[in-house]
């Protein structure tokens, strides 16, 4: 058998990390449909997957990989599709019923120009609030945005890791820019990993309730095949998963399914802080746009601009708190995104009346150091 | 079903009145005509069939197979032991 | 900062994105800089223009996008034309020399220009295809971005089967290069 | 229902959510008593199986077995069952839809499950309209039907589903009805032991929709069905059907071919 | 030929309502996918075209209809589909097609039970982000919520006009709880309705440029088959029309695309204020849950409680200054919606730092004014 | 190029737009040249035709043609004609697209545009991959192919493209190559005259995506394209086809049925 | 205010849905009220249990929904037993008299019983599916909330071809209440 | 353009060369094997053909027809006419 785990050291790009990365975590099935700038996930997973006695399976679109994907995930399996804005948006419908029915799964969007056909090799994040409301119906998600090749890789398996943890889908929002950008990529050694696996029932087949949760809010997990026996729908379902159109059933399992989310935000966010504690500038960013962002801060700084850095690595449940505290000094924030005002809302929203600037960038290419360092020079000017 | 089997133990033809919705195929259908409509109407406001004629049932199962409620099935028939 | 910016440009088929692999690759794992690499085409399905940007330091680099490179390697004209302007002031152009007419158009004193007949030297050493590493062989000789070692280690990691003829390409790159710094 | 309650197939079904939520002589409920009497009769282990179904009238149907079980969304249940089929080899996996389901908004889905050879049974429930919704016409409702969304008769040609499956590739494909339940149940038992994508097409009754807008009632129906059906070996092309007059049945087509799954463990033979 | 505008007074429900509103409209195209509760928009609008000349079309799914639809809107006619939450899902690429092409047409979503299959004959509110936010890359929509079935009438006009004016499509979002009520609606007589028809060119087709906007950013729109033989696509494109992937042309597209609703934001805004202007607390509803709101208000004010409710008729684009303006005086705003928390981020961005109680609701029924009423004291209390 | 510049179709191109971006040796450039000399030679009012493409290197044809023109989502070129053939059945809906594009995320408004007979021509390029992605199979690759997302070789059945459309009902299907202009030209010619709907698929070359994988210059595949072909008159389901050794190519389809325009007239002369 | 609600509920089949839209439909158009009408249905796909809510009022009517009627009309055990404990205090429970145990179900002295023999009578009048117009006669005969004339001119709306018949219904159920009033 | 349009006007084949994309199809599959390879490379890295032999072609139009850039045209010579 082949090593599931490629310790050691590389340059590759964004694309290939993400497929080592699902790897190393124990992804055993991966279903997808090609689509710019993602498909290279695909190739190498393809490349890899059946030495190691993964299930790869090109899909004839991206629906079906993606309910193929919650199947192979309620038959035990760690399981992922990558794509980009199109496929997402078809994919939404059946993210919907992996979140209804709580089956752990990890979708990739390697987002692109948009809206529609856009910009399909060029780098975008347009894509932020789709993977939060994309969905009909309440649901709460989880989505981790990388800024490098490395961190395509360690984000990958903490993808997996929240996933598998919450019983929940989780994206991986990354860009063009850096699923296709070369890098330095060092994977541990086996071992050296951190995995979380699902919880499994400890009950027996006739006692177990499918959808009967703790207080933690998981409900343990049997697969297919385990002589469980259960039924699961997307419909409204009690605790047996069984169908129930009554209001106070959806009132419960819409609260848990959003609470199991919510309540863990403080310890599912990840951020980084780059001179935040005396800043009266503070620059909120993600994904790529926090490198140029990190250059900026580090420039005002020479310059004598007190100005920080909160870059965003989860950007989904949204930390309301952690962003009101770290903005706490600041007399102004800047938010750079490349859209045209996403999660720059929610920043608003966390930190009103603060005054929140918005610094959009729409094409190819991220903000340049040099224009976020001029939004931090008019702060005071 | 705590009774010692017995090759006494005679299977009859059983309905489960709860699950019947009325539907009539087994009085349509069955080839030895033992089902009859009764004048019934259930709490769930349907009619279940009669069974008329027990005795010229052959056991062939077709109405338990026929019915779409699992209302009809073929039972050891306790009483008659 | 060390920040050093090189592009790559020519026709899909000249091999310019593996030319900018195997620099940024020996910068990153046998020359202990951080490096990166990118990669554009144009509009065409395949085979049109394409052009691959390297950066190489001592520090991480966080912006990963080169506006004006420190050294432009122009494999078409079309790619001369395009970037030529875009070069930092002393920064150096090294262009495929048989596109005879480049220097005409618009040379700029505070850039340097370097013709390599890239494509003239990989036919003599039986493959029209090495061009591309006679290119970083003088890219090596004339901005010493990476060390010459680490390049040749990183032509051993890309090509396993073909090394021996791309370091050749290579090293006589780098001869044409020393001719002119 | 509650569930001491005995029955002869109590094992087998979810005996705690009888009565089922089908209308009253709805074929669903004969095509599920088939369903799990075929699993009886083969003595297969119940923990082995897992039953999926789409949105539909008949995508209820996984909800009454006691297997494994899962309703997924409209039209997806085939995907959703190529993800156990091919990771879980060990496991029979079986579809169980509508027509709407699998072959309006599904129909890519099986076009394409059926071409790539996944062992897997579908049986689909063939009531020539969308019950769930409100009997609107749909991919095989006879032409010149008014429905709901037809009211003046549907300008649509039907598919003839067997033809359909057969020329994306299915290894098995049979029609059946649901008067016809010795045949159905037989053809199911073949289908789970089959190795390969195995279609049953089971004309059903709907009783309150096609049914009441044909002004049938549900023995009227069944008694087209038993009166209206021919048993033939055909090509599957000529397997025609129109309720209203014929209605060729049969077992069409059973053949062996390399399923997608084994093809796959070839490979990763040859991989490893 | 039949008539068109059935002038009169009916008891009809919400469904029956809109079709008879698209039609009322000039809707000469209807495409849809059976979905409950919005079926019978399409059984009455099978009735009912065939004598009108409209071209009604039942779909193999909504992906398909939606795609129909925009089709048929470039060629020359009014569009429409109709669905609920899991069809709105499927739909949302292709209406990311319609926004970037600029297709005027008008989607209804009657809302349910979600996420997934959820209560598939029940009411909800929760699919109001995923209209502003469900599709890749940066959109600008317009969206519109009833409350009775007369405005399920009113308003479906409205939203094709809307859509007519911007060149783009519009939501009309409602619930089962309105779809399927019954109430009397009074239909104008032919000619009484405002309607709005596209701007057309006026250039030669050779000067003619598909996406060339004057300052209303709206450009005209010629149909297929009028000899401007123009081109269009879902690529980012230039004001011919043709591809170009340019940033520039990306930059200047978005912002156009979305700067065309944004700056019309006042125009496009409706709402209805009751005693608003002295109030302590400020409710904010919409849809079904606006009516609760009313009575709780009016029986806020029988009992001396200084309450106001601002119903939203618009949803979006969200007019933050109007909320702004509305609560000014307010102390408490109370927003109810039938989900788990949606249009109230929305509303606290909009007034922060001013405390924003939110009073969710899930499964089958709106609040009943009681719940409201207790909201409202709550905060005297 | 220079919007002046001569050329003998520069009336039916968007001259301004060329050259294209496809790669040299494409054969989606003769696709494209038969079409517009297709409409050229039958004196077709230009105004009167509208081009439809989804996604991809041949979904790009709709913005070369001097028409209106409109490039769709990846997949749904066929609903979005739809709603134009319908809704102005005085105008002539041509589809141009990709076998990935109309097969494989498309496959299922493929088949209900050919079962509800909605007049069109729809030009379907197969070239075995997906181009524009680079060169992953799809439902058309042989058995075995080795690409980028099959490195071992792919483990799928190929649809029988023409099969499948005549089995959904499709009025007139025909299998042509790029190689064959004159043949392709009059296929054209004849879908575009002909009521209901019209399939050709067209085999072309990907020089760079199927081309490469192979190890055949353009000139070697166009070789293939002569010397592997066989014109015959058959069932398209015998309508065989494997690029390495033999694809049948020839007119297998043509008959005349009501279109869904047709009978939606019909209906509604009868609903006034 | 004079908000009144009125809740009908049995079986599919019985005209459960149909009942509530002729006396909404009354109020509405043929009486100058206000009026609204919503429907539910179990979880069976048809032929289940089913109900309908009528709401009437001089006022628009705001909140749509029903808690606690003001009188229920019960055409099978099933309906009486869900819905007969939401009845207001003094309010008015009419149902099908041929289910004879149902009063003996927790008989509440806050409300008034009163059994309708609807299927009898209609079955006499020649068409069992009558039995919802001699209910809807009786809710007018027991609790006034439309004028009789208004709920003949909405059974001529709604049965364009069968009105003699639901007519005579209407008018035999008016009659049974009355004797009970 | 401008010329009265005169009976001497003759046809023959035009490279356009910006079009031109270098598959070589005309010089492979034209039955009179007019074209021939060129040296050239064009400022777009391609190589054209090169119309070797313009008399021997018979005006059939394949090229026109296999040329995948329409860079191959069959015009009104004007020069010779
Ligand atoms: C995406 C989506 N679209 C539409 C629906 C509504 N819907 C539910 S079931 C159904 C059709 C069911 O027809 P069929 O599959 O034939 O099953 P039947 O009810 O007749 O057994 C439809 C259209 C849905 N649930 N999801
Ligand atoms: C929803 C969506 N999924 C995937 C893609 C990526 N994509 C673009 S074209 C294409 C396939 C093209 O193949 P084909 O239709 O055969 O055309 P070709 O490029 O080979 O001419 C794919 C998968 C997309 N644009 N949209
Ligand atoms: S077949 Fe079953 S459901 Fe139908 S009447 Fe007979 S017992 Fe009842
Ligand atoms: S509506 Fe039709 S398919 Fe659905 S349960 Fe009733 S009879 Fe069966
Ligand atoms: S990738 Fe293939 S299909 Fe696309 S333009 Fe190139 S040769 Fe043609
Ligand atoms: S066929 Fe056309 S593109 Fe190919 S070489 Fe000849 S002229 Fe050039």
């Amino acid at each position: 058998m082949a090593d599931r785990v490629l310790t050691g050291t590389r340059f590759v790009h964004g694309d290939w990390a993400c497929a080592e990365g699902a790897i190393s975590a124990g992804c055993g099935y991966y279903a997808a449909y090609p689509i710019t700038p993602a498909t290279e996930i695909a190739e190498r997973i393809a490349q890899r997957f059946p030495a190691l006695g993964g299930t790869f399976i090109q899909f004839e679109d991206e629906i079906g990989a993606i309910a193929s994907v919650i199947g192979a995930s309620f038959s035990g399996l760690k399981a992922m599709t990558a794509t980009s804005g199109p496929g997402v948006s078809l994919m939404l419908e059946n993210i919907g019923l992996a979140v209804m029915t709580e089956a752990p799964c990890v979708i990739v969007n390697v987002m692109r120009g948009g809206p529609s056909t856009g910009q399909p090799t060029m780098g975008a994040q347009g894509d932020v609030m789709q993977c939060r409301w994309g969905m009909h119906g309440d649901v709460e998600t989880i989505a981790l945005a990388p800024q490098s090749v490395q961190e395509m890789y360690d984000l990958t398996v903490e993808a997996f890791n929240l996933s598998e943890a919450y019983r929940t889908p989780v994206f991986l929002l990354s860009d063009a820019n850096i699923g296709h950008l070369y890098e330095r990529l060092t994977i541990p050694r086996d071992g050296e990993l951190t995995l979380v696996e699902r919880k499994r029932p400890t009950l027996p087949p006739i006692e177990y309730l499918p959808y009967g949760a703790d207080e933690s809010l998981v409900p343990p997990m049997a697969s297919f095949g385990d002589g469980y026996r259960f039924y699961s729908t997307g419909l409204t379902h009690d605790e047996k998963g069984y169908p129930d159109m009554s209001a106070e059933t959806q009132d419960r399992l819409i609260r848990r399914l959003c609470d199991k989310i919510r309540r863990n935000t403080d310890k599912i966010t990840r951020t980084e802080a780059l001179m935040t504690d005396d800043c009266d500038v503070l620059v909120v960013a993600y994904g790529i746009t926090a490198r140029s962002a990190a250059t900026a801060v580090k420039q005002a700084r020479d310059r004598g601009l007190k100005a920080g850095l909160l870059r965003l690595v989860s950007l989904w449940p949204f930390p309301d708190k952690l962003i009101e505290k770290t903005a706490e000094d600041a007399k102004t924030l800047i938010v750079a995104e490349m859209n045209y005002g996403q999660l720059v809302r929610e920043i608003e929203r966390a930190v009103k009346p603060k005054p929140v600037r918005f610094l959009p960038k729409l094409g190819e290419n991220p903000h340049t150091p040099g224009e976020i360092l001029e939004a931090i020079r008019r702060v005071y000017a | 079903m705590t009774k010692v089997a017995s090759t006494l133990a005679k299977q009859r033809i059983k309905l489960i009145k709860q699950l019947c919705k009325g539907c009539g195929y087994c009085i349509e259908f069955c080839p030895n005509k033992v089902f009859e409509k009764s004048e019934e109407i259930t709490e769930r406001g349907v009619t279940p069939p009669r069974i008329k004629d027990p005795d010229r049932c052959t056991l062939c199962g077709l109405c338990t197979r026929l019915c779409p409620d699992f209302a009809l099935t073929i039972e050891e028939d306790e009483g008659d032991g | 900062m060390t920040r050093r910016e090189i592009r790559i440009a020519g026709f899909g088929g000249q091999g310019v994105i593996t030319a900018g692999y195997v620099l940024a690759n020996a910068a990153a794992i046998h020359d202990g800089q951080y490096a990166l690499m990118t990669q554009s085409y144009g509009p065409e399905a395949r085979g049109g223009s394409c052009k691959t940007d390297v950066i190489t330091s001592d520090e991480p680099i966080d912006y990963p996008k080169i506006s004006s490179p420190d050294c432009l390697v122009a494999m078409s004209i079309d790619a001369f034309a395009t970037f030529v302007d875009s070069v930092m002031d002393r920064g150096v152009v090294i262009y495929e020399d048989s596109l005879v007419d480049i220097p005409k158009k618009g040379v700029d004193p505070n850039k340097k220009y370097h013709g390599i007949p890239a494509v003239a030297t990989a036919n003599e050493l039986g493959n029209p295809l090495a061009a591309n590493m006679v290119m970083l062989g003088a890219v090596q000789a004339l901005t010493g971005v990476v060390r010459a070692e680490a390049l040749a280690a990183s032509i051993s990691d890309r090509f396993p089967r073909r090394k021996e003829l791309n370091l050749r390409a290579l090293r006589r790159g780098m001869e044409l290069g020393r001719l002119q710094a | 229902m509650t569930e001491e309650m005995e029955h002869r197939l109590g094992d087998y079904l979810r005996m705690d959510r009888l009565p089922h939520i089908w209308c009253a002589g709805c074929g669903l409920g004969i095509i599920l008593h088939s369903y799990v009497e075929a699993i009886q009769e083969l003595s297969m282990d119940l923990d082995k199986i897992v039953t999926v179904s789409g949105i539909g009238c008949a995508g209820r149907a996984s909800g009454y077995v006691n297997t494994d079980a899962f309703h997924t969304t409209h039209g997806r249940a085939l995907p959703f069952a190529t993800g156990i089929s091919i990771s879980r080899p060990d496991l029979k996996t079986v579809v169980i839809s509508g027509d709407g389901d699998l072959f309006a908004i599904g129909g890519n889905h099986l076009i394409h499950a059926a071409r790539r050879n996944v062992d897997m049974l579908v049986i689909c429930s063939n009531n020539f309209n969308y019950g769930m919704t409100g009997a609107q016409y749909g991919p095989t409702t006879p032409p010149n039907t008014r429905t709901p969304t037809s009211p003046y008769g549907s300008i649509e040609n039907p598919f003839n589903l067997v033809a359909l499956v057969a020329s994306s590739g299915a290894t098995m494909v049979s029609r059946w009805t649901v008067y016809h339940v010795y045949h159905l149940k037989n053809a199911i038992k073949k289908g789970l032991q089959k190795k390969g994508f195995s279609f049953i097409e089971v004309i059903s009754p709907c009783t309150t929709g096609f049914g009441r807008l044909n002004r049938l009632t549900p023995i009227e129906m069944m008694r087209q069905l038993r009166d209206n059906t021919k048993i033939k070996k055909v090509h599957p092309t000529e397997a025609t059907i129109d309720p209203h007059t014929e209605i060729i049945i049969g077992d069409f087509v059973d053949v062996r071919k390399p399923t997608y799954g084994e093809i796959l463990r070839e490979l990763e033979a040859k991989a490893r």
